[in-house]
């Protein structure tokens, strides 16, 4: 094993001592902010490693034996290294490290045996995160998927005492472990045919092609559906405006940042083996396209900031699973790293203002600006960076995304993903005019976060806007054709107008826009009733059905027992009454018996 | 008509009177009177049968020593009962029927039995023959028995002393 | 494996000396509460540190049955004390210690005749220890017997007595029979058990005469011929009498009434223990002695044990008492360890030991949780709960991570179990067992998750005011669990690789190299 | 001369007025008492056989029965005394404690 390997190794393991640290030693968990700098010194390591390693373009692999077999190991476990891995270690090591410093302040509040238990669920999550980033083979990347959606599940539930956030815990859980249930059956018959979850073996042969395994397209799609769930892909989206419900740092970097784009990660990792099955890819894009524009119907009737950022990540992700089905995935992979980047400002901008205002509610807040100008401009470059504006970084991306799409002639989703862009500047402005123009609202006095919320808020400002520069300077590879970049501009643009129009001027008043398209707003408050459909199907299907079965086990499986016990009780109640215990009557039984002996001896000898 | 038939047939007929009687009378004492009666006619059917050391076993260890104890039972349980214990029977006639079937039965059988020669009477006293025959073929059951009689004579003390 | 005469047995310590122990607390620890939990922790505490060491010092490569004892015991008809363990036995008879000394710490607080009932769960215990280790199938079975009817005092006295509605077309009968007593738990519980020993009985005799060999031994059976008409039925007996132990359908019934009124302690031995006899049994003697009549039936097996996990699964969605959920969730797991087998597959049949081992550790954490919140809240309706979470940190921890490994997530033990079981179905004869086995793995998130959310999630329960976390003894129980459960989830090779030694041959009889 | 079957006919009957009484009496020595004659019956038929068979063994057994049957009334109208102070009665219709 060499520094290539060794390194990331390190960037890996970082989160994962003090994970263990925090969860063995009760004390140092228990005193919450101390715990919380032992996360964040172990994060600032795993950083510094993570750019070391990314700066100096480190490649290799190193693997273990994980289970065992008897001819050579069933799976191994290691450590994949290479741009893709490295870009994400560093995205991953960034964002957390920024999380982590900002939730100290933002959770601040928390009794310290919580707050522990935050950053031993924080390391873990880092830990899990790496892992599935470094992952050499589908095995070893789904257990770290699980791991991620653990996490998400127990940060989603952080606040386990609300119902709601225990609801939502157990729901995104579910609808994600529904994907997995997918990618789990995919890659048992993938190693079913083909006798190895590496990725260098499969990519290789795949290469040669020498993959010609029946059913590949098949294999390839019931992976897919993992990526569908955890990416929240249509129809499995439900889970992630839900998932608002845990603090305002964890959907900053776990439902905004990195989990959500494993998905994403997983089907450009897997690049490869998808190019082999072009029907697949086109699905992946079709169902991308068609969750952007979808997410982003939902996002411009929702009232709660976080909802709209969450319904936004949804339609962001669809744009970078629409990239990867046209194989355009490092396009896809560009977006993935530069939505990251902004859309955790952009959630932990709105942490601040929560904070700041206590409520979630947008039409409850107002004229923020004035309180809070930092808040205002960092969130105001991240929707400029969400809204595909440049020089910022979301907008080259943005455009990658859409000059794949193009190019892979996948006309319609491509259509759909252009109007995607006008929705989307019109719903992050609406809620930047409504928050922080506007009218004020709240009687109390908001004022700016402590400085341990906004350096994290400067950072990643200065980052998208660096990143955006960097790009315009060094990225001009890709062949777009030239109407494309006035196009999304000019929607863009529109989206922004509408915006002001109703949100700002008043010049057209939402109410009768509403009514104007009363079908799609109809659906889109009620999320398209794909909730409802889930609930529903919960209840009726699934808990129905169950209750049935266990009607049945109890009362027709066991009663077919219980009846003949009750036959064998009653059979015996009723001989008992030979038994009177009193012995003259067994006097004649003896009686009886030499009776029927005498008889037996004369007549059937 | 022998004599030794006349006197077969008076012993049968008091035996089976006597032996009624017991099963009959309802006075209990009575019917240990009765008992004492059956056991010393038993005793002279074995006379009958050439046995006189039995006749005297019957006549010392039986009616002599089971006739006691049963009488002493009955004063006991009478004396702590207070009145006299009455005799009544039950299902007189179910108890009839079935130990009429049951002597049907063995008559049954001893009609269709083959009749054996008769072996001559024993010459000269038994008694002596009885002894050897105790202490030799039979010295084990012999022991055994005594063991017997030993753990039943604890027994019954067990059982019949009075609480502490 | 040489012996030589200065070896310590083992394998005979490791059995026997629970066995001491429960003697020495009936005659030496009358009415000593404190002296009887102490004999019972060093007996199972020096046992488990000799199968830890045993497991340690098993020869990988000579593979086989190692640690042999054999002495004589009735020559004339061929019946041997003979103990030995392979990589399968050896991970039982771990499994056993591991539970059993957690079950110690589990029912320290038992405070009504705690000398009879720690005298005789040692005992049991023996009994479990014995049909692992033996390779006599006379004393197998003897020791099966000894496993099986201490069952019905432990839940017979020291149980407790659920609520089942007499309801249905079958109502009357519910009423007569008592459904929901702990008498009649413990009466279902033996009466089928020994039903299934008889089966067992007749096989293991019909074996010995068709083989002709005047032997019960283990290894001269299996070296023996029987025809394939007679190696049918004797699996289908093995089966059908191993497997009622198992929990197979439609013979589980007796699982879910006796695992919910058993004492904490007796529910963590025979779920976590005792269900796994019944596999290891179909396994050991069913497969290894009746290897073509195997090959023959595993449709029956695996479509049964599809049959299982989906069942059980939605069966324990329905409950409402928290014992009930976690034992019909023993019934859905029991099904993957017999889909493994079913597969004759290296992995599925890896996975299936593995899954034994991981679903005892799971479900020995799991009763031994609920004996606690049930001896805090004095609750098993999980309608009632809430908020526990709040109050007690550790249980609530504990029982996630169960949970977690209920519903096969990575790092836990339950993974590694199923995936390896998944892996084997689709290289099996029967692919489409893959999809039930999967199924079930998504109800169990659904269930548990569910169950786990009520319990611990959620605003805390006014009803339940003076909750208190785990304490002194119980800690031990909880931490032990949940550490093998992780570990052996972060390296299933500890397992998996003195198992394989045992499953490849095993597998080499049934399907040829 | 009387042969064997005289006696063992006398010996039945004797045998079966025993059971009648042990059939129907009510008080426990009653039925004690039916057990001494049925007994005696059998010691009839002993000594007949030992007597006609030429063969000393029926003398012997008789004297054995005989013997055990002293103690078994020792031991019997002892439990009588026993049940009778514990339950104050011998009224065997009483006397059901093997009732299933």
């Amino acid at each position: 094993m060499t520094l290539p390997t060794r390194l990331p190794l390190l960037v890996l393991l970082l989160p994962f001592a003090a994970f263990v640290v925090l969860a063995v030693v009760a004390p140092l968990r228990r005193a919450g902010a101390r715990a919380g700098l032992l996360s964040i010194a172990a994060m600032s390591v795993a950083f510094m490693a993570a750019l070391v390693a990314w700066v100096e373009g480190f490649r290799g692999e190193a693997t273990w034996s994980w289970i065992p077999s008897d001819g050579g190991p069933i799976a191994t476990v290691g450590v994949l290294v290479d741009p893709l891995s490295n870009a994400m270690l560093v995205l991953v090591t960034l964002v957390s490290l920024l999380v982590q410093v900002y939730s100290l302040a933002y959770l601040g509040d928390e009794p310290p045996a919580s707050l522990g238990r935050y950053y031993t669920y924080q390391s873990l999550f880092a830990f899990s995160m790496l892992g599935l980033v470094l992952s050499p083979g589908f095995l070893q990347m789904f257990v770290f998927w699980e791991l991620v959606g653990l996490c998400s599940y127990l940060l989603i539930g952080y606040w386990y005492q609300r119902p709601a956030a225990a609801r939502a815990a157990v729901k995104a859980f579910w609808i994600t472990k529904l994907g997995d249930v997918g990618f789990v059956i995919g890659i048992v018959l993938l190693w079913s045919a083909t006798g190895t979850f590496d990725f260098g073996e499969l990519f290789a042969r795949a290469q040669e092609h020498a993959l010609a395994i029946d059913g590949l397209g098949t294999i390839m799609f019931l992976i897919y559906l993992g990526a569908v769930g955890k990416s929240a892909q249509f129809p499995l989206h439900v889970w992630l405006p839900d998932a608002m419900e845990g603090p305002t740092p964890v959907s900053a970097l776990i439902h905004a940042a990195t989990m959500v784009t494993a998905g994403v990660f997983m089907v450009t990792r897997a690049q490869p083996l998808f190019a082999l099955v072009p029907d697949v890819l086109i699905l992946i894009g079709w169902v991308g396209a068609f969750t952007a524009l979808l997410a982003a119907t939902m996002a411009c009737v929702e009232s709660d900031i976080k909802r709209v950022l969450a319904y936004s990540t949804v339609s962001q992700l669809g744009y970078m699973m629409a990239a990867a089905g046209a194989g355009a995935a490092d396009a896809g992979f560009l977006h993935l790293l530069t939505h990251g980047l902004f859309k955790a400002l952009l959630f932990l901008a709105a942490g601040a203002v929560i904070h700041a205002v206590g409520t979630n509610d947008i039409f409850r807040m107002g004229g923020l600006f004035r309180a809070m100008p930092q808040t205002g401009i960092v969130f105001i470059v991240g929707t400029l960076a969400l809204a595909g504006v440049p020089p910022l970084a979301g907008f080259f991306s943005k455009e990658a995304v859409l000059s794949g799409v193009w190019e892979a002639h996948l006309t319609v989703p491509f259509l759909m993903l252009a109007l995607t862009v006008l929705l989307t500047a019109f719903y992050m402005f609406r809620v930047v005019f409504i928050t922080f123009f506007g009218r004020a609202f709240e009687a109390g006095h908001p004022h700016e976060a402590p400085w341990l919320m906004r350096g994290p808020l400067w950072l990643l400002a200065a980052l998208t806007v660096a990143v955006g520069i960097r790009l315009a300077v060094g990225g001009g590879e890709h062949e777009a054709p030239g109407w494309l970049v006035p196009l999304s501009l000019a929607s863009a643009f529109v989206g922004f107008a509408l915006a002001w129009a109703m949100y700002q001027r008043g010049l057209v008043d939402p109410a009768t826009f509403s009514t104007a398209l009363a079908p799609f707003d109809f659906l889109a408050r009620r999320r398209y009733g794909i909730d409802a459909l889930y609930a529903g199907l919960y209840r009726a299907l699934v808990l129905g059905f169950a209750r049935l079965i266990g009607w049945i086990d109890r009362y027709l499986v066991d009663g077919v027992l219980n009846v003949l016990s009750a036959l064998t009780l009653r059979a015996g109640a009723g001989l008992r009454g030979i038994q009177s215990g009193r012995a003259q009557d067994y006097v004649y039984g003896v009686a009886f018996g030499v009776l029927l002996l005498f008889v037996w001896a004369q007549l059937w000898r | 008509m022998t004599l030794e038939t006349v006197g077969f047939g008076v012993v049968a007929a008091l035996l089976l009177a006597s032996s009624l009687a017991v099963v009959l009378t309802p006075n209990l004492f009575h019917s240990v009177l009765y008992l004492a009666a059956a056991l010393v006619l038993t005793g002279v059917v074995f006379l009958l049968l050439e046995q006189p050391f039995l006749f005297a076993v019957q006549l010392l260890l039986y009616a002599g020593g089971v006739v006691t104890i049963v009488v002493f039972a009955i004063m006991l349980t009478e004396r702590l009962v207070g009145d006299r214990i009455g005799q009544a029977s039950r299902h007189p006639i179910n108890g009839a029927i079935v130990a009429a079937a049951v002597f049907a039965g063995i008559v049954g059988f001893l009609i269709q039995a083959p009749v054996r020669a008769t072996a001559p009477a024993p010459a000269g006293d038994t008694t002596a023959a009885l002894g050897r025959a105790l202490v030799g073929p039979f010295a084990v059951t012999l022991e055994l028995l005594g063991v017997l009689l030993v753990a039943a004579l604890l027994g019954a003390v067990y059982f019949a002393r009075s609480e502490e | 494996m040489a012996v030589g005469p200065l070896t310590l047995p083992i394998l005979s310590v490791i059995t026997w000396l629970p066995f001491v122990g429960a003697l020495l607390i009936m005659f030496t620890a009358r009415h000593r509460p404190r002296a009887v939990r102490w004999i019972a922790v060093v007996t199972t505490g020096i046992s488990t540190l000799l199968s830890i060491y045993a497991y340690a010092t098993y020869n990988h490569e000579a593979a086989g049955f190692q640690f042999y004892e054999k002495v004589p015991l009735v020559p004339p008809l061929g019946i041997s004390y003979e103990l030995g363990v392979d990589g399968i036995s050896l991970l039982m008879v771990l499994l056993t210690s591991i539970i059993i000394s957690a079950g110690v710490f589990a029912s320290w607080t038992v405070a009504v005749r705690s000398q009879e009932f720690y005298a005789l769960l040692l005992a049991l215990v023996t009994g479990v220890y014995g049909v692992f280790a033996s390779l006599d199938l006379f004393v197998l079975f003897l020791f099966y017997e000894l496993a099986v009817l201490p069952m019905y005092l432990l839940i017979g006295i020291w149980g407790s007595t659920g609520d089942v509605r007499p309801r249905g077309i079958f109502a009357w009968a519910y009423r007569e029979t008592g459904v929901g007593t702990k008498e009649y738990a413990a009466m279902k519980l033996t009466l089928y058990l020994l039903f299934g020993s008889a089966f067992i009985l007749v096989g293991i005799f019909a074996l010995y005469v068709s083989a002709g060999a005047a032997s019960f031994s283990f290894l001269e059976l299996e070296a023996a011929v029987f025809p394939l008409g007679l190696q049918r039925w004797v699996f289908l007996a093995f089966y059908v009498g191993f497997g009622i132990l198992a929990g197979i359908w439609p013979l589980h019934t007796w699982s879910p009434d006796g695992h919910a009124s058993a004492p904490t302690a007796v529910s963590m031995l025979h779920a976590g223990v005792l269900m796994k006899l019944g596999a290891y049994g179909v396994v050991r003697v069913g497969m290894g002695l009746l290897p073509e009549g195997a090959a023959d039936l595993v449709w029956l097996v695996g479509g049964i044990a599809c049959i299982n996990i989906v069942y059980g699964a939605l069966s324990a969605m329905a409950q409402t008492d928290l014992k009930y959920v976690i034992a019909y969730s023993s019934v859905s797991h029991m099904g993957i360890v017999m889909l493994g087998a079913a597969t004759l597959t290296e992995a599925g049949l890896n996975g299936s030991v593995f899954q034994m081992f991981a679903h005892g550790v799971m479900t020995g954490l799991f009763f031994a949780l609920v004996g606690l919140v049930y001896e805090k809240a004095h609750s098993r309706e999980i309608g009632k709960m809430g908020g526990f979470g709040n109050a007690m940190p550790g249980i609530a921890t504990a029982f996630t991570i169960g949970s977690l490994s209920s519903l096969g997530l990575p790092a836990t033990a339950g993974f590694v179990a199923e995936l390896l079981t998944f892996l084997g179905t689709w290289r099996s004869g029967h692919r489409w067992w893959l999809f039930p086995a999967v199924a079930g793995t998504f109800l169990t998130a659904i269930y548990v998750l569910r169950v786990a959310k009520q319990i611990f999630w959620g605003p805390p329960s006014p009803q339940f005011q003076h909750l208190e976390d785990a304490r002194g003894p119980e800690w031990v129980a909880l931490v032990v669990l949940v550490l093998v459960l992780v570990l052996f989830g972060m390296a299933p090779g500890l397992a998996i690789a003195p198992v394989d030694t045992a499953t490849v041959p095993l597998l080499a009889r049934i399907v040829g190299p | 001369m009387i042969g064997l079957q005289a006696y063992l006919v006398l010996a039945a009957l004797v045998f079966a007025i025993g059971l009648f009484g042990v059939l129907t009496r009510r008080n426990a020595v009653g039925i004690l008492l039916g057990i001494e004659l049925m007994l005696n019956a059998v010691n009839i038929n002993l000594v007949a056989f030992a007597r006609f068979n030429g063969d000393l063994a029926g003398v012997v057994f008789t004297l054995f029965t005989i013997s055990i049957t002293v103690a078994e009334v020792a031991v019997g109208l002892a439990i009588v005394i026993a049940i009778f102070r514990v339950r104050r009665t011998v009224e065997a219709d009483r006397l059901n404690l093997l009732r299933g």
